[in-house]
């Protein structure tokens, strides 16, 4: 590489103004604002510093709840969601004359209305007449009441949530695919190497960089999960708020409870809870790749 | 010599039964969207709801055109989504380039810095982000290119974004340097060789990002609900809430909405797709 | 590397709040007064002597130059075109030359998040509709309306009462009543009849008829759209206080009491939650229950194909009370001759003339007396059964006291906590406890 | 393990890339298969290596068909011509991934990687990963990767392709000094004549999916079946001019060549090597047009009847542009081509 330069500063230019002004501003009033007591955001005021609001929500169960529920959300459902995608993105690109059907209808989830989704798959989820409980007790099981049991709250979410990750990470995984020159999948098959370990040494290392990518992603936005809430429970949080997370609680302190410190201290906490679980894959991949 | 041929063909079928299981579960909802559409109220708050409709309402979608200025949202829609596109494309791909090929001080550092920007939900940002916007008040002329009910205010905080710059990073990454310093010995500018080469072969990459973003601009419902009184400034996704009411809502309006919502994101996506599909064209470089 | 961001991001933090912290003002008077009611009194005196100023400056004879009035609101389809259609009448009629211009911004929700948005960068429109417990954060900045209401309103004791408490709930009349609803009971009139019964009048006839539907049907007959109103309207009818800005006022036998009668609906099996379908008008429709207490305006969701709807007051215990919900008009705008426009569009929406289209169009309930009276709204009763029933429980209606801090929350607290109760079939005792622990916390 | 292919075709569409092939190659042989780009060379390799489906005939190697099967079933390595080597494992996990999908246990693996890669020269190299290493050293590993599974049948394509002139002669000499070590039966692909000739025990010229001559270099060089053959060995190359044979004497303009030939009356092309022509007194005088110095020779470009003909002479002579020289074709190197462009006769 040639000598430190300053024009890499200059083509980073246009998209660090415009995130500075909409993206690193608010984040660091949004860090200001979680040591701010009694901060009043209407009227701009606050009545000193202090560590009160972080004290407040770390002692809040319902912030205790929310923070189990996105960490295992978070822990199921992103390297479930990159496996399945990855295994359905080789497949399809093994595919030679329907692979632009298929993927054209695994990308359909990714353009349908989210209201559209939400309905469905509350009527997959119901319990006397869903998909899921006809397919549970074809097998002899009994029905389960996914969206009227509080227990059930948390896996209905998993499920929907895995299913509706994977069009966007099918997609990048193609993507990545076809970086892949064809010759080494010819080699591979000229050293007659059995499928499952093409898969495993080729394919897989092949767009290593994009399952680091779907997995940071797949992290961030997963412990910000909100949508994916809001729409398989109608704007509630499951029953009794047994499916809360932890956005959902920053959601409610801020414009219900209008205790603005409070949801921003919230904020800051699981920003540093993402940046954690980000950087384990780092080491991780140390790991792997020493 | 005989077993590999047995158990690639039963590896096969198995193959197409998932992949075909799944795509019908991946469609279920896309499909239920289209016939709902179709579907009368009842049909669709009838428990357990019918699937087929019994005689199709195409009257929804003539009610469902009328009850908002679809034609107005759409206008602005095209005008957000293609905006924004081509902001994001130009500095994703320059800020990419900076960040794959590039040497500078504090490279690392920033990068840091714009991840960490993903890390907080911008739920907390959005009212900050309404102020900013709402102070920048800019008129030329009589058009307003700034501040709350203008273009500027629907596509300007969304023309840069951490989240494709990432992604574009890791296809930059994957051009072998001997490209790039080839390319330095024949005195190609650092501009030419991003525009000439590194874009050309990333071309699927870029036209993957573009879509991407196209898509979620043009389902953007919060931000331009918030940044526009005018009913001329809202967009698609805001027509929506015509069909919702705190008691309850016209499901087969909302579904025949979506459906007219979706469809030139269909087209575009269907007229696309062999971009993304189409191959990386490998320079001569081995290895 | 990874240390190193670690460590840019804590730096970045300090940094950042030394700047915020400088760069925003200040309110010197909120640090000394340390308490937030403080800071309300000192605001809402402040605006008080600015309307009486107007006031005695305007000579009888008012004079209001043209302008154009904002009205954001959430209203639509159905209502949108009645509204509009008031405002169009308005917009010509008045003889000052006044355009109001409504703004639709969605659901309630996004109409609160943006209002919450627009106060926060001082771009609040000149009118919107809103709920009491969205204005707590930005009450100073809502016009107070008491002058206008003593000089320039005729008869402002023809508002029902119900709503005349709620508009004045912060310490000064700050709105006027809207779109007004309140909870009936909708249910199965041919299940009723062939079960040979009667309409629910009181408690035990929720219990009796439950118990003969079960029996015979097998589901369970009753259900609740909105379970934080249920609970105070039972609470309110069984003589008992509900909640203040000092906490839960029901710990009491009245309160056990009226605990024991909603557990044991609900342990009994005859009451069920609304859950995975959503809205319990799909479930009637589809003659899966016997009945339910929902919002009167959610009536045109019923389909009743095959059997006829019959709707009555809420039953009711040792006194009678009406749930009432619906958000009122405020007035931001805090220029004196918009201000006037503004009141002279709030005067002609709660008219008698125009609530009672409002009400016969978008089946909400007219917002004075003399209009449930008038000709043209008795004669819509006559054929619209919700409107009947809402009117005999008129005289028992109450709203949900909101102008404490933490109206919001316990809305949604006691709501969760309630189904989540009902989920675990909690005894009644241990219900009260929990409910009451709940609402407290809150505070 | 010999290599038969009998009327092997492959079409797309109603493009023939290979039209009716029939080659059979011996055991331990190495055969160049030679022709401009685009005459199906090297899809006959990839059908030979199971890679691309033959549209119809057979190809055996040994007794045993091998036209339908697998490229794994079938034992060969191939070099590809960009290398192909899996960018992500180091050199050693390159060489050793062929033995590991046989089930060879790790440390045997390891140990015969090994060996490979002292064969191939490179066994210091065995950690780094491809794309540390320069272009001969890749090509060496994809040799090492195609050899280590001890394969019947090595096939190259073009695997000298992407080198620098001198690496290619080193490399070609390597792959050669391999091939006879290991023994065994190699085709591989070329658009370089000279490479081919240099080390092919035979070689197979193609043109347009056809195989215009299968010989022994060469003989090959010396009597060419057809004109396209001529052309296409032998650098500088074959001179191709218009000559009348008129009572049995070979004429160019007014430049007699030769005679005494029973060939019938009238005009042909013949073929002349430029090393054809040798310095005889008083013999045909042609002026030089110009000269250039290629190595040990003199390239000659000499005027005869007015067309521009080029002779090779040994550079010791100083001989300049615009001197004339008395030059004589030496006997039987005169080809003559008839109208179907096949060879009548040397005279």
């Amino acid at each position: 590489m040639e000598k430190k330069s300053m024009k890499g500063w200059l083509y980073l230019l246009p998209a660090l103004i415009i995130i500075t002004v909409f993206t690193l501003y608010p984040l660091i009033r949004a860090f200001s604002m979680s040591i701010m007591l009694d901060y009043d955001m209407i009227h701009n005021t606050f009545t000193g510093y202090g560590l009160e609001n972080y004290q407040k929500v770390l002692s809040d169960k319902s912030f205790h709840k929310a923070l189990g529920n996105t960490t295992i959300y978070a822990v199921v459902v992103v390297p479930c969601s990159i496996i399945l995608s990855l295994l359905i993105a080789a497949m399809i690109n093994g595919t030679k004359k329907t692979k632009g059907l298929f993927q054209t209808i695994y990308f359909l989830p990714y353009v349908t209305s989210v209201i559209a989704i939400g309905i469905v798959w509350s009527w997959i989820y119901n319990s006397r007449y869903g998909l899921l409980n006809s397919i549970i007790s074809f097998f002899g099981f009994d029905p389960i009441e996914w969206l009227n049991k509080p227990k059930y709250a948390l896996p209905a979410l998993i499920i929907f949530a895995v299913w509706k990750s994977m069009a966007f990470n099918i997609m990048v995984f193609l993507a990545g695919l076809q970086t892949i020159p064809k010759e080494i999948y010819d080699a591979a098959k000229v050293d007659s190497t059995p499928r499952w370990r093409v898969f495993l040494r080729i394919t897989v290392p092949g767009i290593a960089p994009m399952i680091v990518y779907s997995y940071i992603m797949g992290i961030i936005s997963a412990f910000k999960v909100y949508n994916e809430v809001y729409s398989l429970y109608g704007g509630k949080a499951g029953p009794a708020d047994s499916a809360i997370t932890v956005v959902y609680y920053i959601w409610k302190k801020f414009y219900q409870s209008f205790k603005y410190g409070e949801a921003a201290a919230a904020a800051v906490i699981l920003f540093f809870i993402i940046l954690a679980f980000t950087m384990v894959q780092k080491l991780v991949r140390k790991f792997l790749s020493r | 010599m005989k077993s590999t041929k047995v158990s690639n063909l039963v590896l096969d079928i198995l193959k197409f039964t998932i992949l075909i299981l799944g795509a019908i579960i991946t469609m279920m909802p896309f499909v239920w969207m289209i016939l709902s559409s179709l579907k009368t109220s009842s049909e669709i708050t009838a428990i357990p709801p019918t699937f087929f409709p019994k005689d199709p309402q195409w009257s929804n979608y003539q009610e469902a055109w009328s009850r908002a200025p679809f034609l107005r949202y759409f206008v602005n829609t095209v005008i957000v989504a293609v905006g924004s596109t081509f902001g994001v494309l130009i500095t994703t791909v320059l800020s990419a380039f900076a960040f794959s090929r590039l040497n500078f001080p504090g490279k690392k550092l920033i990068f840091s810095l714009l991840m960490a920007t993903l890390m907080i939900p911008g739920e907390m940002l959005v009212i900050t982000n309404y102020i900013t916007v709402y102070n920048m008040k800019l008129e030329i002329g009589e058009t307003r290119i700034m501040g709350i009910d203008s273009y500027g205010a629907l596509i300007i905080p969304w023309i840069a974004s951490v989240f494709y710059i990432y992604l574009l990073t890791q296809f930059f990454m994957q051009v072998p340097d001997a490209i790039y310093l080839a390319a330095k010995v024949d005195k190609c500018s650092d501009w030419k060789f991003m525009w000439k080469i590194m874009l050309p072969m990333n071309k699927q990459a870029v036209v993957t990002i573009g879509i991407l973003n196209f898509i979620s601009s043009w389902n953007a419902f919060m931000w331009p609900l918030l940044v526009t009184n005018d009913p001329n400034m809202r967009v698609l996704s805001n027509g929506l809430t015509q069909f919702q009411s705190e008691a309850g809502s016209d499901y087969q309006l909302i579904m025949a909405a979506s459906c007219i919502l979706v469809m030139p994101i269909i087209i575009i996506y269907l007229f696309l797709r062999k971009y993304i599909i189409e191959g990386v064209t490998r320079s001569g470089l081995k290895g | 590397m990874k240390k190193k961001i670690v460590a840019t991001l804590l730096t970045a933090v300090m940094a950042a709040s030394a700047l915020a912290g400088c760069a925003q003002k200040v309110d010197p008077n909120a640090d000394t007064a340390a308490s937030k009611e403080a800071t309300e009194e000192t605001t809402q005196d402040a605006t008080k002597e600015e309307a009486k100023t107007d006031e005695t400056a305007a000579p009888e004879e008012k004079t209001i130059e043209s302008c154009e009035i904002e009205f954001w609101h959430g209203m639509s389809n159905k209502q949108e075109e009645v509204l509009t259609q008031l405002t169009d009448e308005f917009n010509s009629s008045n003889e000052y030359g006044i355009t109001v211009t409504l703004v639709n911004q969605g659901s309630y929700g996004d109409l609160s998040q943006k209002l919450q948005a627009a106060a926060a960068a001082d771009g609040l429109p000149d009118m919107a509709q809103a709920y009491n417990n969205w204005l707590n954060p930005y009450i100073d900045k809502v016009v107070d309306l008491s002058d206008f209401v003593a000089t320039d309103f005729d008869n402002y004791d023809d508002i029902i009462e119900a709503y005349r408490n709620e508009c004045s709930e912060f310490g000064f009349v700050h709105a006027l009543p809207f779109n007004k609803s309140t909870y009936v009971m909708f249910y199965n009139k041919t299940v009723l009849d062939e079960l040979g019964l009667e309409a629910p009048k009181t408690w035990e006839d929720l219990t009796t008829i439950g118990e003969a539907y079960v029996e015979k049907y097998g589901n369970a007959a009753w259900g609740v759209d909105d379970l934080a109103g249920f609970v105070e309207a039972s609470l309110r009818q069984n003589g008992e206080g509900y909640v203040d800005a000092t906490g839960a006022l029901f710990n009491t036998d009245g309160g056990l009491e009226t605990m024991t009668y909603i557990m044991d609906l609900y342990n009994n099996g005859l009451a069920r939650l609304v859950g995975e379908d959503k809205y319990f008008s799909n479930v009637l429709s589809a003659q899966a229950m016997l009945g339910y207490i929902g919002s009167s305006t959610g009536a045109s969701y019923i389909t009743a194909d095959g059997w006829e709807l019959g709707v009555c007051p809420v039953p009711s215990n040792k006194e009678s009370a009406a749930y009432c919900a619906g958000t009122n008009l405020v007035m931001f705008t805090q220029d004196s001759n918009k201000q006037l426009a503004a009141w002279e569009y709030m005067k002609w929406l709660t008219s008698a003339e125009a609530t009672v289209t409002w009400a016969v169009g978008t089946g909400y309930l007219p917002v004075r007396t003399s209009a449930y009276e008038s000709a043209e709204y008795q004669e819509f009763m006559a054929s619209d059964v919700t409107a009947t029933a809402a009117y005999e429980q008129s005289d028992a209606f109450f709203t949900s006291l909101a102008s404490y801090d933490a109206s919001n929350d316990v809305r949604t607290a006691v709501a969760a906590k309630m189904e989540e109760l009902i989920l675990d079939e909690t005894e009644p005792q241990d219900a009260l406890d929990a409910l009451v622990e709940e609402i407290n916390a809150q505070f | 393990m010999d290599i038969r292919i009998e009327n092997l075709t492959k079409a797309y569409g109603d493009f023939k890339a290979v039209d009716n092939m029939n080659l059979t190659v011996g055991d331990g042989q190495l055969v160049g298969l030679l022709g401009p780009s685009g005459c199906g060379k090297s899809t006959t390799l990839f059908m030979l290596a199971g890679l691309t489906e033959a549209t119809t005939g057979r190809i055996f190697f040994g007794d045993k068909e091998v036209t339908k099967v697998a490229p794994e079933d079938r034992g060969i390595g191939l070099v590809f011509q960009n290398y192909a080597l899996y960018p992500h494992m180091t050199v050693e996990d390159n060489i050793m991934f062929p033995l590991i999908n046989r089930k060879v246990r790790k440390d045997a693996a390891r140990q015969q990687a090994y060996e490979m890669a002292k064969l191939v020269q490179i066994e210091n190299l065995l950690k780094r990963k491809p794309s540390e290493l320069s272009g001969g050293q890749q090509q060496r590993v994809a040799i090492a990767r195609a050899l280590v599974k001890k394969p019947e049948v090595l096939l190259l394509d073009e695997p000298l392709s992407n080198l620098d002139a001198k690496l290619r002669v080193e490399t070609r000499e390597e792959i050669r000094r391999i091939q006879q070590e290991v023994g065994i039966t190699t085709i591989f692909v070329t658009h370089d004549q000279e490479e081919a000739m240099s080390i092919s025990d035979q070689i197979a010229v193609m043109k347009s999916g056809v195989v215009q001559q299968f010989d022994v270099p060469q003989s090959m060089y010396l009597n060419p079946c057809n004109r396209f053959v001529a052309t296409f060995l032998g650098t500088p190359e074959i001179n191709i001019i218009d000559v009348e044979v008129l009572g049995g004497t070979i004429k160019c303009g007014d430049v007699v060549l030769r005679t005494g030939v029973d060939v019938k009356n009238g005009t042909y092309k013949a073929g002349i090597r430029p090393e054809s022509f040798t310095h005889r007194e008083n013999d045909h005088k042609y002026s030089v047009n110009s000269v250039r110095m290629i190595g040990r020779d003199l390239l000659l470009h000499l005027d005869m009847a007015g067309r521009d003909v080029r002779a090779i002479t040994h550079s010791g002579q100083s001989i300049t542009t615009g001197d004339t020289v008395e030059f004589s074709v030496r006997e039987s190197s005169i080809i003559l081509f008839g109208s179907d462009d096949k060879v009548i006769g040397k005279f």
